[in-house]
């Protein structure tokens, strides 16, 4: 072993406190340690230049440099080092700037001191291995699991990069939330028109795939080369064949709830469930089918002219192979009934969701767009907002803001004056208004003073049916007083939550989820729509409660990533992973248990047994399996426990 | 089972057949401390394969070095200071007077440690350790040589020492198989012996390889394929367990008596002189009494290989 | 025979350390019975039977230093007048260490490397070993019992060279040095079985000197020429014929006091019919494979050797081993050819009464019945033996 | 700030995303620091075992400070919720094993709290100084 | 031997034989008297007709989960039916919680118990060799090979453990030999520490010093260890990594159990079983013991209470409260 040390002068940064040609004479008696030298300014061209003449020349296998942070020059040396043909993590940097020269005035002291973390460096340098960056293949394809807005916009983003996308939705149509919606804040323009489109054009693009009606069974692999299997419910109906003409629909004698309308009508056991579904396509709800339930009927078969539909239509699974998944699975409005007794708990007709106005709001929803009470079918004359339902309320266990209640009221109210004309009475109990995005205080400002919607700041205590009305009962803390309100309609501004699942699937996938179901990305601020689990991606409001444009904007951002991830055949990752020795694992698989990235898996021997491998390509390095492994078979390359102690052998002893 | 009944060559040595100042290296056997490993310095480094590499050394002490005589088949401990010594044939010939070889195959702690060396880097060797092969015996047979992977340096220096006498030995054959051709030491002897016509030279690889245009074939296979006939024949195996034993199952096949067929075995050593206790095949230790045992021996050990 | 008053112990022993190191029987603070150092201050404890551990170690340290050695590392090209330099520092360092410079090599990189070969070298005998290092200073062990001593001449065969096989310096030396005095046994213990292995509670395999107790002290006998001239000390009295008397009942009783629980003959052939004997297994059972008995055997010898090394400067050492360490025989590769617990189980019975007599003509065990009291789970050698020497039996039957 | 330097020896073992930048950050503000301690870089406080630190001890260290990213702050989201319940028997332990408890501590330093490393560094420096080098050879 | 004991002795070979008879195991690991009286042994029943001299008496101190952990037993893929003490089957509920035995192949016998005698407490009390222990009522009575007999009292010679047992019953079992015992109240103790936890910081290094060099490494509080289940790749003797040096020296020595407290931690309930095979009786609970009264200061864990819990160190809370800076 040949050692070189390169001692920094760094002008006079660090060789006014550390004596740097004194110390390339000591560094030279270290064992293995054959060529030493300061330089005036080692990163500079002739530096580098001198550091590659050396290794030529001395036949160098491992170089120290002694200059200033490796967060600052690690990366040049390292190529320095690689140019001259050596590997370059058989490099070592000795921080003696930052750590030594600039925190310190006597100079004695600090050579000494710069002369420990020399040794460190060279003793660390001695146990160094060549390593080499992992590469493995990467498959282009992409699966994204669900198909909202966000879902959507990533598939297109990718489509249009030329990659392959399969979009996997549950519902027999994607759109998600948004196609539910009637307008949009803060520009209150038709949520459908500019939704639709988008999903017509997914629908038709040639590098994508939906698959409606289908959900995620299993996930194995890892990033670049996942292997995916997809359930495809059946719907009864051979899709093949359908052309969405609806006819079934209109002969089906029976009926079942509409989820597309949030429990607002009824919908036929046979359903497509608006009229731009992408697909559009035909699902029998067999829990209410006449045939599925009593025997007969049968009327949808009788009247297809396609002759599409298939009683004895089983579940079938298909398996995807794909390089990055992307996880859109939105989220759900929070099923407030069971949370608010105070509210009526959902026996008070004329108390609704704020999704449920949204359909009642709009042209092609069950009531066509008219805005009328429940209980009696007229247009009310009162209506009552009351927000943050199921949000920033620490007693339903919802600490969180929904961050798109406040904003979506406004909208609601401002609608509310546009279908039942101005003299309608509305009010909005808020607590604070969180107007954060782009004209949407001014929207907000619009609602009250454009519109007339009274805000009234404070919580309502009680609703309770009086009359005929709903008397809403609250405190209006600005003024300070009890008020009470006859209303004909409420409205709650209902919070969200995760997705119906969402914990399961993060589960399937190997991902992270808060307390609330909602995904945990990699860091808040750093990494925010990528997971721990490399390849595997966050779009939309799974992450957290989101607006239309915030959930677009990420997923779009999503893309770039799933992009910049997907741009190479081959994907490098870091060779600084952590590898098991195989001899000495006993499998007992605390590794797989305390891996943040799940990159160790279990691997079965020729003779048998099991022993853990660590996934080099998902291994971000972090070493959590090398402290916990028992056996300390687990190694992490390049921090490996051996070339730690010998740091400290060297930092303590001599 | 007292000091009495000990018969006179049976005796304990004592501090007079010690030679003083010496090490292993120096006089074998009755050396003085046989645990003082005689630095050498690495003179040349082959890398054989991406694992393996041979390293050329040359005693400090060049009266040590002029006076270094070994059988071909015995062993050495090749050890870093400071790391640890490990087991390896000596697979230069017994007549190289310049240096010796070692191949090493990287494993674990030692070898990687010398791995890490650069020519010119000391090392310290304890050698020549055990019982070679016995060639004398074998002159005027038909030698046969079954190796795989790594198993070739237990072999090689026995290899040269033959064909260096070549006159002395009827046909011989070498039948060298390695996983890929990048698995394949010593490509130099190849080269060498497959350019000669009075040996036989058969080379193959485990699976089809791109460039490679040499044989396919598992050895053992490749070897009942052969077919070499057992009269007057002596058959020296060495390579990966798997491969011992199934070639040992082909030999059987062919019709060769276990008296006619050669090994040498692996274990996990330290002391390399029959202290230390862990290298025992029953009651024979493959350090002293090894590692070169016929089949014929092995068939009387316990079998705990 | 001399006698040896009760009350001269203290001032033998006063005596014997003028000249040499004495080792006797110490009780700890944790009550447990173990070799140490005699000083003035110490008491003797010769009542409890048989210390925990044997003297083994006095001859064969459980750690033991072959090699010291420091790299130096010098770099000459870069600055010719630093060669020099630390060639002198090298000169005074060989001079102040006693070490050997193994090594210079010029010119391109200048690596020095400083062995210190410690040990092996007897004294007076320079050369083998040097200076700095091994201890081999005289030693007497006082109050083992005849099993320990005999565990320790069974050993020396394999350190010695038996048969003309390598000698070992380090052990060999101490040996030389060592004096052992020895003990006959008063109460031998229900674990005992030197008998059957053809020991005795007042045997002299091994032993410089013999004492027996008796009344009012010691009859005291010289086995070797080392005892001979070690019992020519004014402190021993001649022996008046009671007390060779009363040693000779003393010895008898003692020798009643050991049970003959299994037959020699027999055992060699038994190990060796039931090599594949499914019964291993059940024997094996309920060992966990620890090695304690090994640990605790006067006569185990099984070691390690190891390299350790901090700055440049550091030592291959042997420490003990022992053949129930799973990694013991692993290889690399990760096949060990006694994998599993019975294998290794076998191997040290297989050991110390069928592969070492072979070898050495000698048995590998004393009867002194520890690896029963220590075990954790009181696996019995005798069982063993007795189980296994049926084998033959069984055999033999079939046949 | 004290430039005094004691005969004391103290390892710190300092993740690599937080503590080793805020170490960094210090260095380039000049916050002047005591010379008794070196420090060593690791990815993650999660990769330190505590045997590490006992290590240390027993090599003959006066003083063991580790420092990772601030709990939540994670690079690897949770290296240092696992590594602090073991920290924190490691330092119920070592008063235990005859090392007094101030030489060693662990604690959380950002990047960007180049202040905070100075004070903790100087304090626990300070601290172990006044106790002086470590007597005892049981570890 | 007080009438529960000998229920319990009979229930547990009553529980063998059918488990045997039933072929749902292999064999059947309780006690049995060793070569002399006053030793008691693991047996390993195979036979119905061998039940008879399974045993249960204060002196059945094994801890017969070892033979459970990997590589023990044979052949591997046994069906084993094993008795557990309370404090056994903590280190049981520590395997199974990590599935690192196979619940399916197992039979349990849990066994509530009284306390066991420390043995080597009372062999100090004699010159010579005891050789029978026997129980009547409260008291012991114990001859030695040289004849002399002794009455003591049972509750004196408790193990310290044991005279402060907080588990005398088994917290996983399939049955039941004899009654469960009441439970004891109040928080969980952790005799014997009180004294060394007085010392000074010299003076605790100063014992430990003392107390480690002579340990000879003979690995039995490792093998012995029914948690440490990796014994037959322990660190302690690997040279990858160089964790702890393998000269055997007081440093060394510590070390090398702080290894192994470190790595059971939060899985050792402290049983003792590696203080009672110690050779050379080192005082190992003074390591284990105080690490779980740590441990459960710091998080109210206990190791190997229920089947559910993961053990402290492969879980975290974000909010644990602990004593960082
Ligand atoms: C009442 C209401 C009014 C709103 N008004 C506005 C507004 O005016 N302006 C605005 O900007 N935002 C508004 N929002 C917010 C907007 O709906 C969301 O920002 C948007 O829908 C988020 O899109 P997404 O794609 O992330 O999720 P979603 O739209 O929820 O889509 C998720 C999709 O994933 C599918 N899915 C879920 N789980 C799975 C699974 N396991 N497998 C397969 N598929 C699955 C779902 O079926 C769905 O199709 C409103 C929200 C509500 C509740
Ligand atoms: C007779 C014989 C001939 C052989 N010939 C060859 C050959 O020609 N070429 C070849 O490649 N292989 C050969 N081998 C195999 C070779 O000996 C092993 O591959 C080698 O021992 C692996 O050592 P390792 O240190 O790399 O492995 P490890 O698994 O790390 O260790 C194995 C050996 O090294 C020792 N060791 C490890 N660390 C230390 C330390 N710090 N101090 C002291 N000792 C330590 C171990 O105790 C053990 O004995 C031969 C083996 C035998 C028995
Ligand atoms: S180093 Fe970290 S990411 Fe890699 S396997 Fe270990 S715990 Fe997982
Ligand atoms: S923690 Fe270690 S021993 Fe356990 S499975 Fe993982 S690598 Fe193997
Ligand atoms: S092989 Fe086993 S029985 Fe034999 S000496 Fe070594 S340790 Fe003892
Ligand atoms: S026989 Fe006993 S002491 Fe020896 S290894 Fe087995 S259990 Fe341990
Ligand atoms: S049982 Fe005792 S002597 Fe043996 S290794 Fe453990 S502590 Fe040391
Ligand atoms: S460390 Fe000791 S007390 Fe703890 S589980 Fe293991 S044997 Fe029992």
């Amino acid at each position: 072993m040949r050692i070189g040390v390169f001692i920094c002068h760094c002008g006079t940064n660090i060789a006014a406190t550390v004596d740097s040609h004194g110390l390339a004479e000591r560094a030279a008696e270290l064992k293995d340690v054959v060529h030493t030298e300061d330089v005036m300014y080692t990163c500079s061209e002739p530096g580098q230049a001198g550091i590659q003449r050396a290794i030529r020349e001395k036949g160098l296998t491992r170089v120290v440099v002694a200059a200033c942070s490796p967060q600052m020059h690690e990366v040049t040396f390292r190529r320095c080092v690689e140019d001259a043909g050596l590997n370059p993590h058989l490099f070592e940097m000795a921080n003696i700037r930052e750590h030594c020269s600039w925190i310190h005035d006597d100079k004695e002291l600090a050579t000494e001191k710069a002369y420990e973390i020399i040794k460190m460096a060279v003793a660390k340098v001695r146990t160094a291995e060549p390593l080499f960056p992992n590469e493995v293949d990467v498959n282009k394809d992409v699966l994204v699991i669900g198909g909202g807005v966000a879902g959507i916009q990533v598939a297109l983003d990718l489509a249009d990069a030329g990659l392959k996308v399969t979009i996997v939705e549950r519902e027999t149509t994607i759109g998600g939330t948004m196609a539910r919606l009637d307008k949009t804040f803060p520009t209150i323009d038709c949520s459908a028109c500019i939704l639709t489109p988008r999903m017509v054009d997914a629908a038709h693009h040639e590098n994508i795939t939906i698959m409606a009606y289908s959900e995620v069974d299993r996930v194995q692999g890892y990033v670049g080369n996942f292997v995916v299997d997809i359930k495809r419910k059946a719907a009864m109906v051979d899709w093949n064949r359908c052309i969405g003409c609806e006819l079934c629909v209109q002969k089906c004698p029976a009926r079942g709830p509409d989820y597309f309308n949030a429990g607002l009508a009824e919908t036929k056991a046979i359903y497509i469930p608006f009229p731009q579904a992408v697909p559009k396509r035909a699902a029998i709800q067999t829990d209410y089918c006449r045939w599925f339930q009593q025997g007969k009927c049968r009327v949808c078969s009788r009247v297809c002219p396609a002759n599409a539909i298939d009683y004895d239509q089983q579940d079938t699974y298909v398996q995807r192979k794909v390089g990055a998944i992307v996880v859109a699975t939105g989220m759900d409005v929070f099923p407030w009934e069971e949370y608010y007794p105070q509210y009526g708990g959902g026996r008070i007709p004329d108390v609704i969701s704020g999704l449920q106005y949204e359909r009642m709001l709009n042209a092609s929803g069950p009531t066509g767009g008219h805005v009328h009470r429940i209980s009696n079918h007229e247009e009310p004359k009162t209506v009552v907002f009351i927000q943050c339902v199921g949000s920033r309320d620490e007693a339903v266990g919802r600490p969180y803001c929904s961050s798109v209640c406040c904003m979506y009221t406004a909208k609601q109210a401002i609608l509310t004056k546009s279908h039942c004309g101005d003299d309608t009475d509305v009010y909005v109990f808020y607590i604070d208004i969180r107007a954060t995005g782009k004209g949407y205080e001014e929207f907000i400002k619009r609602a009250q003073s454009e519109f007339g919607v009274n805000y009234v700041r404070g919580r309502v205590s009680k609703l309770y049916e009086d009359n005929g009305k709903v008397m809403v009962r609250g405190m209006d803390t600005l003024l300070g007083h009890q008020v009470e309100i006859p209303a004909d309609l409420v409205i709650l501004a209902t919070g969200t939550t995760s997705a119906e699942g969402a914990p399961q699937l993060a589960q399937t996938l190997n991902i992270s989820y808060d307390e609330f179901g909602f995904f945990k990305e990699s860091h808040p601020k750093l990494r925010p729509v990528e997971t721990n689990t490399a390849g595997i991606f966050l779009a939309g409001a799974c992450q957290s409660p989101k607006d239309i444009p915030t959930s677009v904007a990420q997923a779009s951002g999503t893309a770039s990533k799933v992009l910049g991830l997907l741009a190479k055949d081959k994907l490098k990752t870091s060779p600084e992973v952590a590898v098991v020795d195989q001899s000495r694992c006993v499998g007992c698989w605390k590794c797989i248990d305390v891996c943040p990235f799940s990159a160790p898996e279990k691997q079965e021997l020729r003779d048998g047994t099991s022993r853990s491998h660590v996934i080099e390509t998902v291994c971000q390095g972090c070493g959590i399996c090398v402290a916990t492994c028992p056996v300390n078979c687990i190694s992490l390359k390049g921090f490996t426990t051996d070339s730690l102690i010998d740091q400290l052998e060297e930092a303590l002893l001599g | 089972m007292s000091d009495e009944a000990v018969s006179s060559e049976r005796r304990r040595l004592t501090f007079a057949d010690v030679e003083l100042g010496s090490s292993i290296a120096r006089a074998a056997r009755y050396a003085g401390n046989p645990y003082l490993p005689e630095t050498a310095t690495v003179v040349e480094i082959i890398q054989e394969t991406p694992n393996i590499k041979s390293f050329r050394v040359r005693f400090d002490d060049e009266q040590v070095q002029a006076g270094f005589s070994f059988q071909p088949g015995q062993v050495g401990q090749l050890g870093v200071l400071g790391i640890g010594e490990a087991t390896f044939a000596i697979n230069s010939s017994p007549s190289e007077k310049e240096y010796l070889q070692f191949s090493v195959m990287q494993a674990g702690e030692v070898t990687i440690g010398l791995h890490c060396l650069s020519e010119r880097d000391k090392v310290g060797v304890r050698a020549p350790m055990g019982r070679g092969f016995p060639v004398e015996e074998w002159k005027g047979k038909n030698l046969l040589y079954v190796m795989g992977g790594i198993g070739s340096a237990a072999l090689r220096a026995t290899i040269l020492y033959t064909l260096e006498q070549r006159a002395e030995y009827q046909d011989i054959t070498i039948l060298y198989g390695a996983r890929t051709p990048v698995d394949l030491t010593y490509q130099y002897d190849i080269d060498e012996w497959e350019a000669r016509s009075d040996i036989n030279t058969v080379i193959t690889v485990d699976a089809p390889f791109p460039g490679w245009d040499g044989r396919v074939g598992f050895v053992p296979a490749v070897l009942e394929e052969l077919a070499p006939a057992p009269a007057n024949t002596v058959a020296v195996t060495c390579g990966p367990p798997i491969m011992i034993k199934f070639v040992l199952q082909a030999l059987q096949k062919l019709g060769f008596a276990d008296e006619q067929v050669y090994t040498t075995l692996e274990k996990r050593m330290k002391c390399g002189i029959g202290i230390c206790g862990r290298c025992n095949l029953g009651p024979k230790y493959v350090c002293v009494d090894g590692p070169v045992f016929s089949l014929a021996e092995l068939r009387d050990l316990p079998d705990e290989l | 025979m001399k006698f040896l008053a009760r009350d001269q112990l203290p001032t033998l022993l006063a005596d014997l350390s003028t000249a040499a190191e004495v080792w006797v029987p110490v009780k700890q603070q944790n009550g447990v019975v173990q070799f140490d150092r005699w000083a003035p201050d110490v008491d003797v404890e010769l009542d409890v039977f048989l210390a925990r551990q044997s003297p083994k170690e006095n001859v064969f340290p459980q750690t033991e230093t072959y090699l010291e050695y420091r790299y130096l590392m010098v770099c000459s090209a870069q600055r010719p007048e630093f060669t020099d330099q630390t060639r002198e520092e090298l000169r005074q360092l060989v001079e102040s260490e006693g070490g050997e410079v193994v090594a210079e090599v010029p010119p391109v990189a200048q690596e020095l490397l400083l062995v210190a070969d410690v040990g092996g070298g007897s004294q007076g005998e320079p050369g083998l070993g040097s200076a700095a290092g091994m201890d081999d200073s005289a030693q007497i062990i006082l109050g083992l019992r005849p099993c320990d001593a005999r565990g320790l001449s069974q050993m020396d065969n394999v350190f010695g060279g038996y048969g003309g096989f390598y000698f070992d310096p380090y052990y060999n030396v101490r040996r030389n040095n060592t004096t052992i005095i020895a003990v006959t046994c008063r109460t031998p213990r229900s674990t005992c079985f030197c008998r059957a292995l053809g020991g005795s509670p007042a045997g002299t395999e091994g032993v410089d000197v013999l004492m027996t107790e008796i009344e009012g002290g010691f009859a005291v006998e010289a086995v070797t020429p080392k005892g001979e001239s070690l019992v020519e000390r004014s402190v021993f009295e001649k022996a008046q014929p009671e007390v060779e008397e009363s040693a000779v009942a003393a010895k008898q009783a003692a020798e009643a006091g050991v049970n003959v629980p299994f037959e020699l003959d027999g055992v060699r052939e038994g190990l060796k019919a039931g090599f594949d004997s499914p019964v291993w297994h059940d024997l094996a059972m309920r060992c966990i494979s620890c090695g304690t008995c090994t640990y605790v055997c006067p006569s185990c010898y099984c070691f390690n050797i190891n390299d350790e090394i901090v700055e440049g400067t550091g030592e291959r050492f042997r420490c003990w081993d022992n053949c129930f360490n799973p990694m013991y025989t692993l290889e690399t590769s990760g096949h060990n050819p006694r994998e599993s617990k019975h294998a290794r189980f076998r191997n040290r019975f297989s050991h110390k009464f069928w592969y070492y007599p072979d070898k050495y003509d000698s048995l590998l065990c004393s009867g002194c019945g520890r690896c029963i009291m220590y075990c954790p789970t009181h696996v019995d050698i005798r069982e063993v033996l007795r189980t296994m020497s049926a084998e033959t039996t069984a055999e033999k039957g079939e046949a | 700030m004290t430039d005094s330097s004691g005969n004391v020896k103290i390892i710190a073992i300092v993740c690599n995303w937080c503590s080793y930048a805020g170490a960094d950050g210090a260095g380039t503000a000049r916050l002047k620091q005591p010379y008794d301690f070196r420090v060593m870089r690791v990815p993650c406080t999660g990769r330190v075992d505590p045997l590490l630190a006992l290590k240390a001890f027993e090599k003959g260290a006066d003083g063991v400070l580790i420092s990772g990213c601030h709990p939540g702050d994670c690079h690897y989201s949770e290296g240092n919720y696992y590594a602090r319940r073991k920290f924190e028997l490691l330092k119920r332990m070592l008063p235990h094993l005859g090392i007094e408890p101030e030489r060693y501590t662990y604690t959380w330093v950002s990047a960007s709290e180049a202040a905070r490393w100075q004070q903790v560094v100087t304090n626990f420096v300070t601290k172990v100084g006044e106790l002086g080098p470590r007597q005892g050879g049981a570890l | 031997m007080s009438g529960a004991e000998i229920a319990r002795q009979d229930r547990i070979r009553e529980l063998a034989r059918q488990a045997l008879t039933e072929g749902k195991v292999d064999y059947f690991i309780g006690w049995k008297a060793g070569h002399v009286p006053s030793e008691v042994i693991p047996a390993f029943v195979r036979n119905v007709d061998e039940c008879d001299m399974l045993l249960w008496n204060p002196l059945c101190h094994h801890n017969l989960t070892t033979f459970l952990k990997r590589k023990m037993p044979d052949p591997p893929d046994a069906r084993i039916g094993v008795c557990v003490k309370g404090c056994d089957s903590r280190t049981l509920v520590a395997l199974l919680q990590e599935t690192l035995v196979d619940k399916e192949r197992l039979y349990v016998v849990g066994v509530p118990c009284d306390g066991i005698i420390d043995r080597r407490r009372l062999e100090k009390a004699f010159s010579d060799e005891v050789i029978d222990i026997a129980f009547q009522g409260e008291q012991v009575v114990v001859t030695t090979r040289g004849g002399e007999t002794k009455e003591l009292a049972y509750e004196e010679l408790l193990l310290e453990q044991c005279a402060s047992c907080d588990f005398p019953n088994p917290r996983y079992y399939d049955d039941l030999a004899g009654e469960l015992l009441p439970q004891p109240e109040g928080p969980p103790r952790f005799p014997g520490l009180e004294e060394y936890e007085a010392l000074s910081a010299e003076e605790k290094d100063r014992v430990l010093a003392d107390a480690f060099a002579t340990c000879i490494r003979c690995f039995a509080c490792i093998h012995v260890c029914p948690v440490c289940y990796c014994w037959d790749q322990c660190v302690n003797r690997s040279r990858r990594p160089a964790l702890v040096g393998q000269k055997v020296a007081a440093k060394e020595n510590l070390m090398f159990q702080m290894v192994h407290m470190f790595h059971v931690a939060g899985r050792c309930p402290s049983c003792g079983a590696c203080d009672r095979s110690c050779p050379v009786e080192i005082p190992l609970y003074l390591l284990h013991r105080k690490m779980n009264k740590e441990l459960f200061e710091m998080l109210g864990f206990q190791a190997g209470l229920n089947v559910e819990d993961k053990p402290v160190f492969q879980t975290f809370n974000i909010d644990d409260a602990l004593g960082e800076q």
